[in-house]
């Protein structure tokens, strides 16, 4: 069995079936047992030309980022493809199209870049899909069965593999596709020379056609089905519009319902009233229609109306870099609303992550009765990995409302002060139970009220509850050096894959390096985090922002110098750049 | 301190202990100002409820911010104070998960038409089953007299002592525009008339949008007072308006800003739910 | 790759280079996709800033969010791209600030009656002294194909692809409520046509109403495509119609969803400036 | 002359005049030279027989503080101020009615609240009041004419004072409330001995007739009047709705435009607008409000758009008590936006800062072509103090705005990155410098670009603006012990008052204590308070809400253990709380 790990980028521009292709080669590889993780990069306008990647790490063992340079770049558009050459790796293969249409700019020809550390392999790809299917569309399919008979991937598999994938659309479309891909693999077994060293296993060990192949989109859209999400108000906004599309799918199926609102203060305000009326609710954003949910917030705090917003961070600020990704809105989670009002905040840092995490969430706000933010980011929306079915939730979690009993009925205090922070609650239809809720100040029967110590005690009861949560939520993750080391690095939300390589990796070199990463950051396990920092001498923090927000949040907790390594790339964190920095402070 | 606030609760309250009226208020005493006409919307909504016999806890009331928000602390059913402006969709919010509960939006002019003025043509083209009861005092009373999208142009406010520069817009060609499918009008001085429509409100399937006119008596001393309501306000002849003619709505409420009673009413077109049904089993 | 969009605009350079025509065009190429009703607006708001002669420093040109907001990256005008849905409370303020500006928002369906439907009645009642380009698809466009607040009930969508459960709004029929003073519809098909409503709605003192109707080649292939809106489109027999005659606009807008032309105009109704003016006057 | 310094509180139910009663007293007193403090409370509702309070302070010295505890209890409404007794000091006077209307409940009569340790003056208000004006309502003005005669006060010099006050109301109003005056004066001149020692000047030395008696809301509308406000949009809200009611008035005299809008994003929208279009322009607002406004607060940043919002907080979270104390707004306005956001925020502490601060706001707006944020608070809005007129300002605040020469235009780059990140700026209307602006990310020229680079570069020019306002901001205000010492108190807004009181009365015990504030907040004048922090064991923060907003933000720079005091009373702070938590940190 080999031992491969690979990057294969795909590049071209808007419309040239760039991301279908990376889509398809994912699919294909993550079926023949390959453990895969992509993620493409596109332009926020519609057309226009802008460029597309589509990057995909497919290796024998498991994978936590996407890595950052290529072995493999795969070039649709020229003019495109040439930005992308500094992250092809020493000794890298460039599959590019020797006989690009003659309108293309001679300047721009890729093989006018070529260097003596590529390995260059010139296939006529326009021509070939010309030949193939009478016009240039299928380029992309071209492409991939160059690279296919380059690297030792079966044709029949493949072929087998796209048929499944495109079975609902037209023959002709399919066949368009195969014959396309027939024919890039065709001329280049025939005509081409292969001289680099990477093979993939022909006939793989154990062959995973039931794995699910998702986003992080997709999976806290599944997550919140398995937890009994009854409705979702959504409005579409880059990068969580696609949970809005798969739920518009998948609740009506369930008895749930879909909709789609004017704007995303209506959306929240839908979540608001469905929780209220004792169903669970969620709804899905970015920053910019999380800026708008700010009021909301606050009332389903002070109201304690449970409520789960997920917010795909984008880059920012304003409307910002839609298609780019970045963890810059830690601040607004924790801090956008006004007045005093404790949210808990789950930023799960991966794929798999957003499945559970989107579990906890509505079980979180159902409990506690309060406001649940997801923060997830455009990379882990849009990065696909292939993972084992979830078994589903542990029923603990799909019912979880605390009414009040028969007797508490009698002299029911919807807002009863209690030591946990959670009052009993009913729904509505529960006859001797209505009660009032407001975003004003109140008593415990739900009375507006604004004296001095009914708002003190009121702000200690909805503090407390994150108190209670801190008891049951996942244990951070640490790992690398377990002893007494020098540098211990404190990451979050999707960064977490590449400190934790980064730390694996520097491991391996002997560094006494450590990794800690907690997927709920409020309430946030402080003393956990005091544990291990009291184990280095540095601690370094490393996220996409360039403010260093997460290292603000727990600069009053942390007692060491903390170093900080701020990137606002528009790209996933890579794990050689916290590499370097460790080898930095070293 | 006289408070006649609490003396009118008094009669109301003797006058109508044995007829159950009283069973849906709460033991709060509203702290509206004395004379406010919010009193009087407030004792036709609950005889509505008592004469369509709804249970207490079927009853979801959900408001604004305002004097007019204030509306549910009094009322014994399920009651959400929400935000300004903010009313319609967190009451469709309650109707789309629990579609067995009777749900009431209550909105002042500022909720309905200001702020949250961006909510109510898509409640009303969804068609989701909830009434909506918007208490217009053609001010901000809370705020303490600020001009609101109602009132008349040229009239002095806290926000605007020179006169209002805006013209008001007219919320009942609003809501025939946006395609609710029911649009009535009703006056707080005549909560008996009010109560009927509410009823009628509460039981039309789909959206349904009840203005009830009523005095500030705090804030507007000129305009919006008892005695012009009262001397300008009429039912529209029923005999000559059909309800479910568009266009005789329509003309009614551009040329007659003050008639009372049911302006439009489509009867046949299916709620939200029901599309939503119906496009389910569609695809099944 | 071949590029119809840009191959296009070499066309149009081609035609009207010697005329003048660019002189509101920055070096830009739009992004839009090849064929979309967008480059005939353009083509239409460009002429009609020429013919009227208007200074290219004392246009600002005021956008949402959409394929549609990018509008003014491509203009050599003074262009602020601003947030989705607000094109409108930004543009009024341009204008409030600096009167002597010419103010165009422009907005998708998306901003101008979604999430930014709420602007839209207050700037009409304000009647403040702006001109709406309201770039109508009857589909959000940048973000992929979900329905609008105008796409048709039952239409599949990205967000809907089970049919859209909503009603449709009409755009008009809006306008005409709001108390908009000119209130008019062109077609991205007609560039020719749309640049007269164009002209008239800039010249138009008060706050402006155009609605164009286009298609988005890309995520609507059934509903309002080229074909059909060019099939479905004529213009308002003027002859027939008087455009200060709300009743007659109000039957057209609801009747005849795609009559183009001015539906109504109110020339005498004061500018909110020019009101502001009186009542400072009337208090010295 | 007498050192008197006296706290007084008038309560009553809404609706009684409590209120005006307290600002005729005040403004007396200060006319009659002595510096003077008020604050009013009162509910949320307009009517409801909720609880209002008129709380003067009336000195020889200048006060920083309206103080915790009365000196005298005027008490027109017995129910409501027998819940103000706690705060009434030993040997305090009470001013009460002995002979109230016979449909007050028994027992909540005040008579049966009375203490050996209070001197209680029993004055039939009700029933003077009536013989005065033939109905009840002038019993404030019978209570303030038992005050005068109490206190030394001349009736004269009074009635002259509430006919400047009620010049232009009609004959009957003024003729009733004086009549009620001097009833209430006469029958305590004539049938009260007095037993406690307050005495009035009755000939002050200087008066002063000409100084302004204005809250904070007037103080922010005359300062943002005096440079060259020319738009304000507003939509009403507590406490704020007072700064847009003055500028309806004021502004269109000035030849500027005053609109009320359908919301807070329509203010801000047109705030934005008015900004781009080359004026200067400010909306104001509180919580809720400002939550609506976070979104254009992002584009304001991104666009470089000036923006000034007010930010008058409140009780919170959600509407929350919109007529209560508190500083619970300050993580919205530093981290109330998506994205990375660097906004300017200017807290004054105190009335007159207001003016200056609103001043300094619309200059870095407008020369830093960026988000300001003026951020006051209900104590601040309401509290009224006499000052004298402060003079015009500097005119290099009046015109920031840097234009492009004539040959930069040529090549104009409106997005230029320089060194202190301020570009040249052409206002529309300007021939040739045509521009376009977005809250994408840009470059130069303002046209969206996506690539890792420019957002870097960019995000760099944003923040470096910060760095060059820091250069010419007010110097923070350092008082107290000089040298090396046990407590230095870093304080921030309206508490800073109290944070001086304490330290001064804590230095005249002996004790070694120091106290820091800075009137800007973001960007942060760091430096200073290291130094500050490096003089002092122990770092106090006293603040008026529950998580420690202040001292959070200030944890990654100070590295000295960080005490807090947070409190959520609804009143503003004290200096005797803070004095009390010196003592026990000593
Ligand atoms: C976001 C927000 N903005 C402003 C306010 C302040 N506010 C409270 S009530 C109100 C207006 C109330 O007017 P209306 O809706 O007509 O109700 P009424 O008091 O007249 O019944 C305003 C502006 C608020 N609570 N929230
Ligand atoms: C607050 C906010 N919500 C959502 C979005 C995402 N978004 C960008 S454009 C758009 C819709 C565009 O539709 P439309 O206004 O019709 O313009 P079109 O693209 O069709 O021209 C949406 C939802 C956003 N930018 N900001
Ligand atoms: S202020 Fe006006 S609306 Fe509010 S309670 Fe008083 S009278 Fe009614
Ligand atoms: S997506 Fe539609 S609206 Fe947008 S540019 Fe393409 S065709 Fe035009
Ligand atoms: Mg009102
Ligand atoms: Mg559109």
């Amino acid at each position: 069995m080999s031992d491969i790990d690979i990057v294969v980028e795909i590049c071209g521009s808007a419309g040239e079936g760039t991301i279908s292709a990376g889509e398809i080669l994912s699919r294909f590889m993550s079926e023949e047992g390959y453990d895969i993780m992509s993620f493409d990069s596109y332009p926020a306008e519609i057309r226009g030309f802008g460029k597309c990647v589509a990057h995909s790490r497919i290796s024998r063992t498991r994978v936590l980022t996407p890595g950052k340079y290529s072995d493999v770049l795969i070039a649709l558009n020229d003019s495109h493809s040439i930005s992308q050459l500094p992250v092809l790796k020493e000794q890298g293969v460039l599959i590019y199209d020797n006989k690009p249409p003659k309108y293309h700019d001679e300047d721009k020809s890729i093989a006018g870049w070529l260097e003596p550390g590529m390995i260059p392999y010139g296939i006529p790809l326009n021509e070939l899909a010309i030949k193939a299917a009478g016009n240039a569309r299928g380029r992309n399919m071209v492409a991939l069965g160059a690279f296919a008979a380059l690297f030792g991937i079966s044709q029949d598999a493949f072929i087998q593999s796209v048929k499944r994938r495109y079975g609902k659309k037209k023959q002709v479309v399919i066949d368009n596709n195969v014959d396309s891909f027939v024919e890039g693999f065709n001329w280049t077994r025939d005509n081409v020379r292969k001289i680099d060293f990477h093979l993939f296993d022909s006939s793989p060990s154990d062959v995973k056609r039931d794995q699910l192949i998702i986003n992080g989109n997709e999976a806290v859209a599944r997550g919140a089905l398995a937890a009994g999400l009854h409705l979702y108000a959504g409005y579409p906004i880059t990068p969580a519009t696609k949970i809005m599309e798969i739920l518009s799918k998948e609740l009506p199926k369930k008895g749930g319902v879909f909709l789609q609102t004017e704007d995303e203060i209506s959306s929240i305000g839908h979540v608001m009233g469905a929780g209220f009326a004792g169903k669970r609710a969620m709804t899905g954003t970015s920053g910019p229609g999380f800026c708008l949910m700010s009021e909301f917030t606050g009332l389903s705090v002070m109201a304690e109306v449970p409520a789960v917003i997920v917010n795909s961070q984008r880059g920012g600020p304003s409307t910002g870099l839609p298609t780019k990704h970045e963890q810059s809105d830690l601040n607004i989670a924790l801090f956008g609303g006004s007045g005093d009002s404790p949210r808990v905040v789950i930023a799960p840092t991966s794929v798999d992550q957003c499945y559970q995490a989107a579990v906890l969430a509505l079980y979180i706000a159902e409990k506690y009765q309060t406001l649940v933010i997801l923060l997830i980011d455009f990379f882990l929306s849009n990065s696909i990995k292939n993972l084992d079915p979830p078994p589903p939730p542990d029923p603990r979690y799909l019912n979880a409302n605390i009414a009040p009993g028969k007797d508490e009925l009698k002299d029911y205090k919807r807002y009863q002060i209690t030591e946990n922070g959670i009052s009993p609650r009913t729904i509505p239809g529960t006859p001797g139970g209505m009660f009032f809720s407001t975003g004003l100040e109140h008593d415990e029967r739900g009375k507006p009220v604004y004296d001095t110590k009914t708002h003190t005690l009121m702000t200690e009861k909805r503090f407390r509850k994150h108190r209670e949560i801190l008891k049951e939520i996942p244990e951070p993750r640490i790992t690398g050096w377990e002893g007494q080391g020098d540098i211990g690095v404190v990451s979050w939300g999707s960064s977490a894959g590449a400190a934790e390589e980064a730390v694996i990796l520097a491991c391996e070199k002997g560094l006494k390096v450590g990794s800690f990463s907690s997927m709920v950051l409020s309430p946030f396990p402080a003393n956990a985090l005091v544990r291990f920092c009291d184990r280095f001498k540095t601690i370094l923090v490393p996220e996409m922002n360039y403010s260093g927000q997460f290292a603000n949040m727990i600069a009053p907790i942390v007692t060491r110098p903390v170093m900080r390594l701020n990137m606002v790339t528009g790209l996933p964190m890579a794990s050689e750049d916290i590499l370097k920095k460790i080898k930095e402070i070293k | 301190m006289i408070t006649p606030g609490s003396q009118y609760l008094d009669e109301q309250i003797n006058t109508v202990k044995e007829n159950g009226f009283l069973r849906y208020r709460t033991g709060e005493l509203p702290t509206w100002c004395p004379g406010c006409g919010y009193f009087g919307i407030t004792d036709a909504i609950l005889k509505a409820c008592l004469e369509l016999n709804l249970k207490n806890e079927e009853i979801c009331a959900i408001s604004g911010i305002g004097c007019a928000g204030r509306y549910p602390v009094f009322m014994n059913v399920y009651g959400f104070h929400t935000l300004h402006g903010r009313s319609i969709p967190v009451a469709s919010g309650v109707k789309l998960a629990r579609e067995d509960l009777t749900v009431f939006a209550v909105a002042g002019d500022g909720d309905a038409l200001g702020i949250g003025g961006g909510h109510l043509p898509h409640i009303a083209r969804k068609n989701i089953d909830i009434t909506l009861f918007l208490f217009d005092n053609s001010i901000y009373g809370l705020t303490k007299g600020q001009s609101s999208a109602t009132t008349l142009f040229g009239q002095a406010t806290s926000s605007h002592p020179g006169g209002n520069p805006d013209t008001p817009l007219n919320p009942i060609k609003l809501a025939l525009a946006y395609g609710a499918s029911f649009v009535a009008r009703g006056f707080a001085g005549d909560p008996e008339g009010l109560k009927h429509l509410a009823k009628e409100a509460i039981t039309h399937k789909g959206f349904s949008f009840l203005h009830i006119t009523t005095p500030c008596v705090t804030f507007d001393k000129f305009n919006f007072t008892w005695k012009n309501l009262k001397e300008n306000h009429s039912y529209i002849d029923q005999s000559i308006h059909n309800v479910t003619d568009m266009e005789s709505a329509m003309r009614i409420a551009e040329h007659e800003r003050f008639k009372l009673g049911v302006f439009y009413k489509d009867s046949n077109r299916l709620s939200y739910h029901e599309n939503l049904r119906n496009i389910a089993s569609k695809k099944a």
